[in-house]
């Protein structure tokens, strides 16, 4: 326990939160410091690329087992099954209509790749290995929940929108297509690639996710302000319910399938977190008259801070307890 | 310069409507139209702007579109099939244009 | 398809000012506006590009509001105690609007 | 609040001749236009957008200028002038203006 | 033989092209992946920025002789030659108007300086040796070929718009204006400039370049699908054909001014290579009435991924033979 | 004074400054050369990002002392007595009206960072230690000027709008949040810290500052073309004068509370640099009849250049000598 309190305490003022805690102080405060929004979409890119590649380059080197596919399996499940948690928990503990809940439970089913690369770094600096391929694992992971939810909001007499157009934006979106062809590319060029671009990819990438997680404070900060009074205290207790036991069901899966300590640790980390980018672009389309507010604002300003602060470290500690690391 | 009556209509919506929207315009037989980027604005659930965002969800785009009056009816039509459920706001306003061979 | 009177009104505004004028329109009981990025233009002090520039000193934005015509009055008047001493243009045209009922 | 009748002039040209354009509205003596970037759209050539473009050559932008009813056939020339072989669309609205002595 | 196919099949797994590849194949089957303008333009900046500074350090360290001399008429030469041979190609292949012949032959007698940066990139990997100022040899082979093209259309009866304001813009364009100036900068500070600023422009450079394939992959591939049936087969085979014919008068020229084996490679593959930033801005300013589409999407889409696949091996393989290298 | 001018000399032929002359070169020549608004945004963000930070670790590493505290208040007072410096040099010197000379006077009362950060390069290469804090006494220097110009115009008759909002906005601006917000990040993580970021933060910073200054470069010349007529000799001479007016102060105030010979050198460039983000939008709001172009072309395209190119090596020489370094 007091292993645990001193892992967060270090993590808590590492300078990823430290920026993280900067930017949100700054919007609640009125500051006008801000990217511009094709500054933040480069970032985003730049992570997805260079976490995809550097996971395919890790299963170049370590071959690949019927690991991976238990993992990937997991994850589908996991993915698939938490909006059900999620939508069952929000009825019972929070009064959003159903068309809400079910918003609000896709985004908990799927993940968010910047948790999952925090918690990567974190592992990295803690000396902790885990699977490369737990960023395909990340990948598989963004799209069943959102098929989860619509199927909730169906039998609740809801009419999601889920024309084939959908389907293509989801599965295609922009992020899993980079994040598994960078994973791809890695893997066909394995060291030699990863040779040729590690300078680019490694040596930067702590400083790039620092003022990443700058912008995300800001954009949290500005959602809670002009969301305050939107979000009930029951729905803000289930931004920190919802993670834990998102991660208690990841542990769980970890465990069944095998998974290495650190491998845990992210598979928990996945289920806790919950989506700000793809998620919330296919609810706009599928179930536009859920209110986007209340979905993004739990998300990345509850939910992500709570993973990112206590959270991974949380998680990192049962799982290396659990796991025997 | 002669001038000639069209309608200038003005659709502000979501960004990820975007294409579908394209799509309903071809279907209505409209070939024109000119897509503005939005950086922010105000609606029912309250104030928001562009900066700092990666995700599309929260992003909405301004498309202008000049068209000869007699196709106002169908551009509308097809247009509403797509904004019908979203939020959005369609304006309609009469104009003049130049080199209306064109439209 | 049923379409209503409206104003269209369009504030083109230093971008400092932005979120004052978006203070004066809540005043005003606006609750519906968009914004537009502005990348240059011309004025009383000569043409002026964002291009490049990193302070907000130089750049405007266009703010559009769609409004029940008896609104007019009352948003004009807080708009303008915004705008003063400021530079940019208001404009108001006649529009048409689908929806009025949001407005 | 005194409001003065006015044109509204929205200029759709490429990006390439917004050069040429301003020396042509400076020419007519129009000293004032606000620039607004655009994102994409579709013409006789099919749809384009900007995403990831580098080159200049696939662009537009959208010019917006208020003016004293008396100036438009003026600005109408010149613009038309620089306009005339390239693709783009002109159209004019009425529309009122406070502050009328700065136009 | 079998020496230039290992080269191509090493080439064709490089991340370069295999980022190139999944941004076509993203963009052909519509994913929204896509980079924001301003990053697009951010990338192409640093990477004319750091090739040219690179070309200009080298040019201080070799020194300069009659070669560079040589080298630059060589290339005026073929950039203002080489829109001829095209024409008449297009005239004989296919049945594009005048004015779209006129316009496509300017693009492929101009050069694109990401083949070029993306064969420097082939030629370091392999360890062979190029004279620095190829970099100054690429910007001149920028513009002559927009005069030759617009001579073409004149002589056609054709009346282009050669206004004063066109000279200035297409001899200042922003990249001919930051390739020479970093060249310069460099040429001028040497290996203290080099010093100052290495650790910026070469460490992360292929992976910028890699990203940057990847964007313009996206913007092929999107190029691809709204043009397909513009394009008849036998443009098509202009795209791949004009490439080689290019190629070839490069060699020749190369050899015949005595250039390095990599200098040769280098001067086939400018030859070979097609406008896509540069000349396309100036034929809508001069030649409105051309239809874009037909050659950009011909540049773009098929000329450029040749090279970058297929061709710069090849010259690459042809240059060391007839070079004797 | 030949060791000056050779220090000047060596300081010309940096590829800093080269970059930023080729920047106002290309914009006098109308070239079309330029960043995307969004790119030049993010550049600075990387640039206060980076240098507050470093800060912080510095005085993290070697303590803080009294000097700290006499440092701020030697800015603060400063920067609140250089508009009065500045309102009676202009007009006396120029035409100016007062409300114009009033905003003026702020300008110079305030700091360019990216004066201040070329000025740490060169210190930097020259081996010159200075105080980690200096970048918190820029932050320091950033507002109070503004408040004393609004003075100046109010005894003036004037009526500037100080609207509550107005003081916010000046204080928590953007880039001062991000400078402080580093800056103490930097100090409370300090050596972990910077071993996390290092990579980012360091390697590349010198490359991005020549990108960012030829950008500087291209906005500058831009500005003194389009206000070439506005500017009467007796105001461009003000915009050399001044900054050595300032220059002077700041040695005496640097030489007063004992800062080591680099740190008199970065108080007299701050003194003497003019700001052209902050107090530019601050005036806007505050006194919108005041002409922004006569102010921002004076700082960026007069005192800039000048500081850039002879000033800082100057007050180099002249710091050297009197803190006796
Ligand atoms: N009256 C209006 N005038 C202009 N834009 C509006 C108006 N109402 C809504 N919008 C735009 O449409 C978005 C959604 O509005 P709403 O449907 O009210 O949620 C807003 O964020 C604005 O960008
Ligand atoms: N007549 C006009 N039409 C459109 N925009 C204008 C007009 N006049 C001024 N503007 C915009 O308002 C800004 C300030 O103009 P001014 O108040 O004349 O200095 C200009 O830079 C333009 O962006
Ligand atoms: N009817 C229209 N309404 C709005 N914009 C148009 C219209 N027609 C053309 N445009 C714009 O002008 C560009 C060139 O059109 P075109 O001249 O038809 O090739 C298009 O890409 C659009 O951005
Ligand atoms: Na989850
Ligand atoms: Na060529
Ligand atoms: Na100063």
């Amino acid at each position: 326990m007091s292993e645990i309190i001193a892992l967060a305490g270090q993590n808590l003022i590492s300078p990823m939160i430290l920026f993280f805690a900067l930017g949100m102080a700054a919007a609640l405060a009125r500051s006008d410091l801000s990217f511009p929004e094709a500054v933040a979409k480069g970032m985003s890119l730049y992570l997805l690329f260079a976490i995809g590649f550097k996971g395919g380059v890790g299963v170049a080197a370590h071959g690949v087992d019927l690991g991976l596919v238990l993992a990937l399996l997991a994850g589908i499940v996991l993915s698939a099954g938490l909006p059900f948690v999620a939508f069952g928990l929000l009825r019972v503990m929070t009064r959003l209509s159903v068309t809400d809940a079910a918003a609000v439970a896709a985004h908990y089913g799927s993940i968010s790749i910047v948790t999952f690369v925090a918690a990567s770094a974190l592992l990295q600096a803690q000396g902790v290995a885990f699977e490369g391929y737990m960023v395909a694992v990340a990948a598989a992971m963004e799209a069943p929940a959102i098929l989860a939810a619509l199927w909730i909001i169906a039998r609740a007499g809801g009419r999601p929108d889920d024309s084939p157009g959908l389907w293509r934006e989801i599965l295609l979106n922009g992020s899993i297509v980079l994040l598994v062809g960078a994973f791809a590319i890695g893997w066909i060029t394995g060291e030699d690639g990863q040779a040729e671009i590690a300078a680019f990819i490694e040596a930067p990438f702590k400083g790039v996710l620092c003022l990443f997680l700058l912008d995300m404070g800001l954009v949290a900060g500005r959602g809670l302000r002009s969301a305050r009074g939107a979000l009930a205290p029951a729905v803000l207790a289930f931004g920190v319910t919802m993670p834990v036991v998102g991660a208690v069901l990841g542990l769980g899966a970890g465990l069944v399938i095998g998974l290495s300590p650190g491998g845990v640790a992210l598979l928990m980390v996945l289920s806790a977190s919950a989506s700000y980018i793809a998620v919330p672009a296919a609810m706009r389309v599928a179930l536009p008259e859920a209110n986007p507010a209340v979905s993004l604002t739990l998300a990345l300003g509850v939910t992500f801070p709570f993973n990112l602060t206590l959270g991974i470290p949380l998680y990192l500690a049962v799982a290396s307890r659990a796991a025997g690391g | 310069m002669e001038m000639h009556d069209a309608k200038r209509v003005e659709i502000i919506i979501e960004a990820m409507m975007e294409k579908r929207l394209a799509t309903a315009l071809e279907r209505a037989g409209v070939t024109g139209y000119t897509v503005l980027p939005v950086s922010g604005g105000s609606g029912r659930w309250g104030p928001w702007s562009r900066e700092g965002q990666v995700g599309r969800a929260t992003g909405m785009v301004a498309v202008v579109c000049l068209i000869r009056p007699d196709r106002l009816d169908g551009l509308l039509k097809e247009a509403f099939a797509v904004l019908d459920r979203h939020i959005g706001v369609v304006s309609v306003s009469d104009t003049q244009i130049l080199r209306a061979e064109r439209f």
